[in-house]
C-alpha cells in the first residue's frame, strides 16, 4: 500500500512541479494574476461600496453569491453531524451519590433528572467534576469574548474580519462554557432547538437580503438596490454587506455549536469533554 | 529584504506536517495539528492576507482542534501507525 | 551562488506548497489509521490555500484595507500598493470548506468507532468481512 | 421576470432553509415547503429552456456586476437541457420517495428533505454557472450533502463508505482547484467565457496544459470514471434509497457535462483536440471502463451494486463519446446524458419500489417478484432494455451516435466495446429476469402470507415509476428533435 501511495505521489508531484516552471515570480507586482481583474477591485471597490476593507467587499458585494453558498456548505456540516450522531434514545441509566451519606443511587432508565447540587453529586465516567478555578477564570472571560466576536462582525468592513470569524468565535466562547461547566449546563441554558433555528436563519437572512433585491428591481445581490428601504443618505452597499456580516456570523455561531455538541457527546446531549 | 522569515516559517511548516502525520499517538497529533494550523496563519499574515489569517487562525487553530480532541475524547488515543 | 538565491526566492513558495500537498496526499493513501488519514485532508487542502495566497502577494504593498490617505477625494488608489484582494476572497471559502469536512469527517469516525471500536483500516476490513 | 434563471438555484435553496426552520417549529410543513421549492425551480428551468430556444443564450449577471467583475450565469442550450432533466428528476423523485423517507429515516425526516433540496440546489448550480470558482463551491456543496446522504443509510456500512468517498471526493475537488488556480495565476480572471479569451491567443504554455489536466483528473475523479471509480458502488448501495434514486442519474451525468463545458466553452475545441495528443488515450481509457464496468457488474450478487457498475459503464461511453473529437460523437455524448440520466432513474425508481416492499434486494431474494410486483416489474424490463439499446428506447439512439462517431474516427475498440458491453447488460439484466420471472417465490418463508398475492408498492410511487418508464419511449420518438433543436445549434 505504502509504494503504490510512493507512485501515486511522485507522479502528481512530478506534474506539479512541471506546471510551476513558467509561473511569474513570487510576489512580483505585474504578474497577470495581480493585473487584470485584482486592479478593478484595488481602484473601484471604495468608490462604489464605501467600505475601505476591499476582501470583505470582494467577499459580501463583487462575488457575494459564493459566500452565500459557503454559508449553506457549514449550514450542510452541521445538519450533517445532527442527522448522523444524534440519537434521541439517550442512556437510560444514571447514578448519583447521596454527598452526607455516601450512598449511590443507581437510577434506571428515570425521565426525571435528581437536583445535583448540596444534597447529590452526579456520577458518570464522561461526567468531569467541576474545578473551582476554571470555571470562576471562564465565568468572567466568555462574556468579553463574546463582545469581542461582536466587535469582529461589526467591524467586518472596517478592519480584517467579519461574519464569519466572529461567529466561529462566539461559537468557541460557547464550547469554552460547556467545557468549563458541563455540557449539560449548556444543554438546558442553549437548548437545541434554539440552535436549530438561529443556524437556519443566519443563512436564511443571507440569502433573505439577497433575494430582496430581485422584487426591488435589480439582479439577486445588487444591495444598490436595497436604497428604498433604508435611511436616506447612508451608504447602502455598506449597510448590505453588514446585514449579510449579521446573517453569516448567526449561522456559523449556531453551527460550531451544534457540531462540538453532537461530536462530543456522540449524540445523547447528556455528557461530554 | 524581509523574504527570510517567510521561507524559515515555511520550512517549519513543512516540519510540523510531517511531525503532525508521523507522531503516534493521537493526541500529540491534535496539538501538532493546531500548531501546524497557528504557523500557517503566521505565514499569511506575513503575506500580508490578514483575512485569511484571521479565519485560520480561528478556525484552524481554534475549533478544528477542539473537534479533533473531542472526537478523540470519544474513540481512543491509540493509533498503530 | 548569488544569482541563485534570487532564483529560490522567486519559486520557494510554490515547491513548499506542492511538497505540502503531497505529504497529505501520502498521509491520506498509505497511513492505516483513519484519523490519521484526515489529518492527511486537511493537510492536502490547506496546501492548496497556501498556493492561492502566495499567488496574491505583491512585494513591498500593503493589506488589503485602503489607506486614510487614500480616502481623501481626488487621490487615486495605486493598484500596486495593496495586495491582491481578490485570491484571499476566495480563500476565505476553501477554508470554510476544510473545515466543514473535517467537523463531518470527525462526526464518521466517532460513529465508526461506536460501530466497529476500531480506526485501523485493517481491523476494519476484518470485521466488515465477518 | 427576468430573474428565472437565478430562481432555479436559490428557490431549492431557500426553501431547503425554510425547511430546516420549520423542522423545529412545525415538522410536518417541511415536505411540502421543499415540494414547493423543487416545482419553482422546474418551471422556472422550463421558462429558461423555451427563452434559450427563441432568442439564444441568456446571460445574467450577479449583483449588476459585469462578468469579469462579478459572477455570471450564462444559460446556454446544452445548460438549459441539463437544467430541464436535473430539476424535473429531483422533483419526480421527492414525489415517489415520500413514503420510503418516512420508512427509513423515520425520527428525522424533516432535516433530510433540507439536506435532499440542498444536495438538489448544488447540482442545479454547478450546471448553471459559468464562474470557474463559483463551480468549485457548488461541487463542493454537492458533494458534502452526498457525503451526509450516504452515511446515513445503512448502520452498519453507512459511515465507513462515507468516509471513503470523503477522502477521494476531496481529492476530485481539490485537483479541480488547484486546475483553477493554475489557469488563474495564467489568465488573471475567473470567469468562463473571459478566461477562454485570454487563452485562445496566449501561446500554449505548461502552466494552461497542467491547468487542463488537473481539471479535468478532478472532474474524472468526482464522475468515477474507471481507475478512480472505487468509492461509487459502496456509496451508491450503502446510502438510502431516496437518495440513490437521485444521485444515480444525476450526479456522474452532470459532472459529464462539467467535462464537456471545460472542453468546449473553457478550454475551445481545437486546443483539446489539436494542440493536444490525448484524445486517443482517453478514448482508450472509455474503452477499458466500459468493459471493466460491464465485467464487474456481471460478478455482483446484488441488484443495487451490479447497478452500480453499470453506471461506471455508462460513464465510460459518454467519456470515450466526447473525447471522439467528431460532431457525432459529441453529439451521441450530449444524448446520452440525458438518456443515460432517465435510464437510471428508472431503474432505481424500480429497485426503490422492491426494497420498499422486500428490504434487501439480493440476486436470491427477488424469486418470483413478476408475480408479486407486475407494475413495478415491467417498468424496470422497460428500463432495462433501454439500457441495452431496444430501438423504441432512448438508449438505442445515444448508443447508435456514439457508434457511428466511433466508426466515422476509426476508433474500432470503442465501437467493439459498445457491442459487447450491450451485449453484456443483456447478459446481466436477463438473469435477473429469469430469477424474477421464472423461479417460484418462496412460500411463506420470508413473509407468511405470500401465497403468490399480489403486494404492489403504494400508488405514488407506482405513477412515478411508469410515468418515467414511458418517459423512455417518448425520448426515443424525440430524440430526433431533441438532436435537431438542441445538441446541433449548440455545437454550432
Amino acid at each position: 500500500m505504502k509504494f503504490i501511495a510512493l507512485i501515486v505521489v511522485s507522479l502528481t508531484g512530478a506534474l506539479l512541479l512541471y506546471g510551476t516552471a513558467e509561473f511569474p515570480d513570487w510576489g512580483d507586482p505585474s504578474s497577470p494574476a495581480s493585473l487584470h481583474v485584482s486592479n478593478y477591485y484595488i481602484e473601484k471597490t471604495y468608490e462604489e461600496t464605501h467600505a475601505p476593507n476591499f476582501v470583505t467587499a470582494v467577499v459580501t458585494d463583487y462575488r457575494g453569491f459564493d459566500t452565500m453558498f459557503e454559508t449553506a456548505v457549514i449550514f450542510c456540516a452541521g445538519l450533517g453531524c445532527f442527522l448522523l450522531l444524534r440519537d434521541f434514545t439517550g442512556k437510560k441509566e444514571h447514578f448519583y451519590r447521596h454527598i452526607p451519606t455516601g450512598v449511590i443511587l443507581h437510577v434506571k432508565n428515570g425521565k426525571k433528572k435528581l437536583t445535583t447540587g448540596k444534597e447529590f453529586e452526579y456520577m458518570d465516567k464522561d461526567w468531569v467534576p467541576h474545578d473551582l478555578i476554571n470555571k470562576t477564570v471562564c465565568r468572567i472571560l466568555i462574556p468579553f469574548i463574546q463582545i469581542y466576536a461582536l466587535y469582529v462582525v461589526a467591524h467586518g468592513d472596517y478592519s480584517p474580519g467579519g461574519g464569519f470569524q466572529g461567529g466561529v468565535i462566539f461559537g468557541s466562547s460557547l464550547i469554552l462554557f460547556a467545557i468549563s461547566y458541563d455540557l449539560q449546563t449548556l444543554v438546558e441554558r442553549i437548548k437545541e432547538k434554539i440552535l436549530g433555528i438561529l443556524a437556519a436563519t443566519g443563512v436564511l437572512i443571507y440569502a433573505g437580503i439577497a433575494a430582496i433585491c430581485m422584487p426591488m428591481g435589480g439582479n439577486f445581490i445588487d444591495y444598490g438596490k436595497l436604497a428604498p428601504l433604508l435611511p436616506a443618505g447612508s451608504h447602502v452597499r455598506a449597510l448590505g454587506m453588514l446585514g449579510v456580516e449579521i446573517g453569516v456570523g448567526i449561522a456559523v455561531m449556531a453551527i460550531m455549536a451544534i457540531i462540538y455538541i453532537n461530536i462530543v457527546s456522540e449524540g445523547r446531549h447528556d455528557e461530554g469533554l | 529584504m524581509h523574504w527570510p522569515i517567510d521561507l524559515i516559517i515555511l520550512t517549519f511548516v513543512i516540519f510540523c506536517a510531517i511531525a503532525a502525520i508521523t507522531v503516534r499517538d493521537l493526541l500529540a497529533t491534535a496539538i501538532l495539528f493546531g500548531a501546524y494550523s497557528f504557523l500557517m496563519c503566521l505565514l499569511w499574515t506575513v503575506m500580508g492576507a490578514v483575512d485569511v489569517a484571521f479565519t485560520e487562525a480561528s478556525v484552524g487553530a481554534g475549533v478544528s482542534t477542539v473537534f479533533f480532541v473531542a472526537a478523540i475524547f470519544r474513540t481512543s488515543r491509540r493509533s498503530r501507525d | 551562488m548569488n544569482d541563485l538565491l534570487p532564483l529560490i526566492v522567486a519559486k520557494y513558495n510554490y515547491w513548499m506548497y506542492v511538497i505540502l500537498m503531497m505529504i497529505g496526499l501520502y498521509a491520506m493513501i498509505a497511513k492505516n489509521n483513519l484519523v490519521k488519514k484526515v489529518v492527511g485532508m486537511n493537510i492536502f487542502q490547506t496546501a492548496i490555500i497556501l498556493f492561492y495566497v502566495s499567488i496574491g502577494y505583491k512585494t513591498d504593498a500593503s493589506i488589503p484595507i485602503i489607506k486614510s490617505s487614500d480616502t481623501a477625494h481626488g487621490m487615486v488608489v495605486r493598484a500596486a500598493d495593496y495586495i491582491n484582494p481578490l485570491t484571499s476572497c476566495l480563500m476565505l471559502t476553501a477554508i470554510v470548506v476544510s473545515v466543514a469536512t473535517f467537523g463531518f469527517a470527525m462526526a464518521l469516525i466517532v460513529r465508526i468507532y461506536r460501530r466497529y471500536q476500531t480506526l485501523e483500516e485493517d481491523e476494519l476490513r476484518m470485521r466488515l468481512s465477518e | 421576470m427576468d430573474n428565472y434563471p437565478v430562481l432555479i438555484v436559490v428557490a431549492p435553496l431557500i426553501t431547503a432553509l425554510l425547511a430546516g426552520l420549520f423542522v423545529w417549529i412545525e415538522e410536518r410543513l417541511s415536505y411540502p415547503i421543499v415540494l414547493a421549492g423543487l416545482a419553482v425551480s422546474v418551471f422556472s428551468a422550463i421558462n429558461v429552456l423555451i427563452q434559450v430556444l427563441a432568442s439564444g443564450s441568456i446571460q445574467y449577471k450577479m449583483g449588476g456586476w459585469p462578468p469579469p467583475i462579478g459572477i455570471e450565469y450564462r444559460i446556454d442550450l446544452l445548460n438549459a437541457m441539463v437544467l430541464c432533466l436535473v430539476s424535473g428528476v429531483a422533483f419526480l423523485n421527492l414525489i415517489a420517495s415520500c413514503r420510503s423517507v418516512k420508512q427509513e429515516i423515520s425520527d428525522r425526516a424533516g432535516s433530510y428533505y433540507t439536506i435532499y433540496n440542498l444536495f438538489v440546489t448544488g447540482l442545479l448550480g454547478v450546471t448553471a454557472t459559468g464562474d470557474l470558482f463559483n463551480l468549485y463551491v457548488l461541487i463542493e456543496i454537492t458533494s458534502l450533502t452526498s457525503y451526509a446522504q450516504v452515511a446515513m443509510g445503512d448502520r452498519d456500512r453507512g459511515p465507513l463508505a462515507s468516509l471513503n468517498y470523503i477522502f477521494i471526493g476531496v481529492i476530485g475537488a481539490s485537483f479541480y482547484l488547484l486546475g483553477v488556480g493554475y489557469l488563474y495565476i495564467q489568465t488573471g480572471s475567473l470567469n468562463m467565457a473571459d478566461v477562454a479569451a485570454i487563452i485562445k491567443d496566449a501561446p500554449a504554455s505548461s502552466t494552461v496544459l497542467t491547468a487542463f489536466i488537473l481539471c479535468i483528473l478532478g472532474i474524472w475523479i468526482k464522475m468515477a470514471l474507471f481507475p478512480m471509480h472505487v468509492w461509487l458502488p459502496n456509496a451508491y448501495s450503502y446510502s438510502p434509497v431516496v437518495f440513490s434514486r437521485v444521485v444515480a442519474p444525476l450526479m456522474t451525468k452532470v459532472m459529464v457535462y462539467v467535462m464537456i463545458r471545460l472542453m468546449i466553452t473553457v478550454f475551445g475545441y481545437d486546443y483539446v483536440f489539436k494542440t493536444l495528443h490525448l484524445a486517443d488515450a482517453v478514448v482508450w481509457l472509455a474503452t477499458i471502463a466500459v468493459l471493466a464496468g460491464g465485467i464487474m457488474a456481471l460478478a455482483q450478487k446484488n441488484l443495487k451494486k451490479m447497478l452500480a457498475y453499470i453506471i461506471v459503464c455508462e460513464i465510460g461511453y459518454m467519456v470515450g463519446g466526447a473525447w471522439l473529437g467528431n460532431r457525432l460523437g459529441m453529439t451521441g455524448a450530449i444524448l446520452h446524458i440525458l438518456n443515460d440520466a432517465l435510464m437510471t432513474f428508472a431503474l432505481f425508481l424500480g429497485v426503490g419500489n422492491i426494497i420498499y416492499k422486500i428490504r434487501n434486494v439480493d440476486l436470491t431474494d427477488l424469486k418470483g417478484l413478476f408475480g408479486k410486483m407486475p407494475w413495478t416489474m415491467g417498468g424496470f424490463v422497460l428500463a432495462a432494455l433501454s439500457i441495452i439499446g431496444v430501438p423504441p428506447t432512448c438508449g438505442f439512439f445515444s448508443k447508435w451516435y456514439l457508434l457511428l462517431g466511433a466508426l466515422e474516427k476509426g476508433a474500432y475498440h470503442f465501437a467493439a466495446a459498445l457491442i459487447i458491453s450491450s451485449l453484456i447488460c443483456a447478459v446481466l439484466f436477463f438473469k435477473v429476469f429469469e430469477i424474477c420471472f421464472f423461479e417460484p417465490a418462496l412460500h411463506g418463508l420470508e413473509n407468511p402470507h405470500s401465497h403468490g398475492a399480489i403486494e404492489e408498492a403504494p400508488v405514488s410511487m407506482l405513477i412515478i415509476s411508469g410515468l418515467v418508464s414511458l418517459s423512455l419511449i417518448a425520448a426515443g420518438f424525440y430524440s430526433g428533435t431533441i438532436v435537431n433543436r438542441i445538441i446541433i445549434p449548440f455545437l454550432g
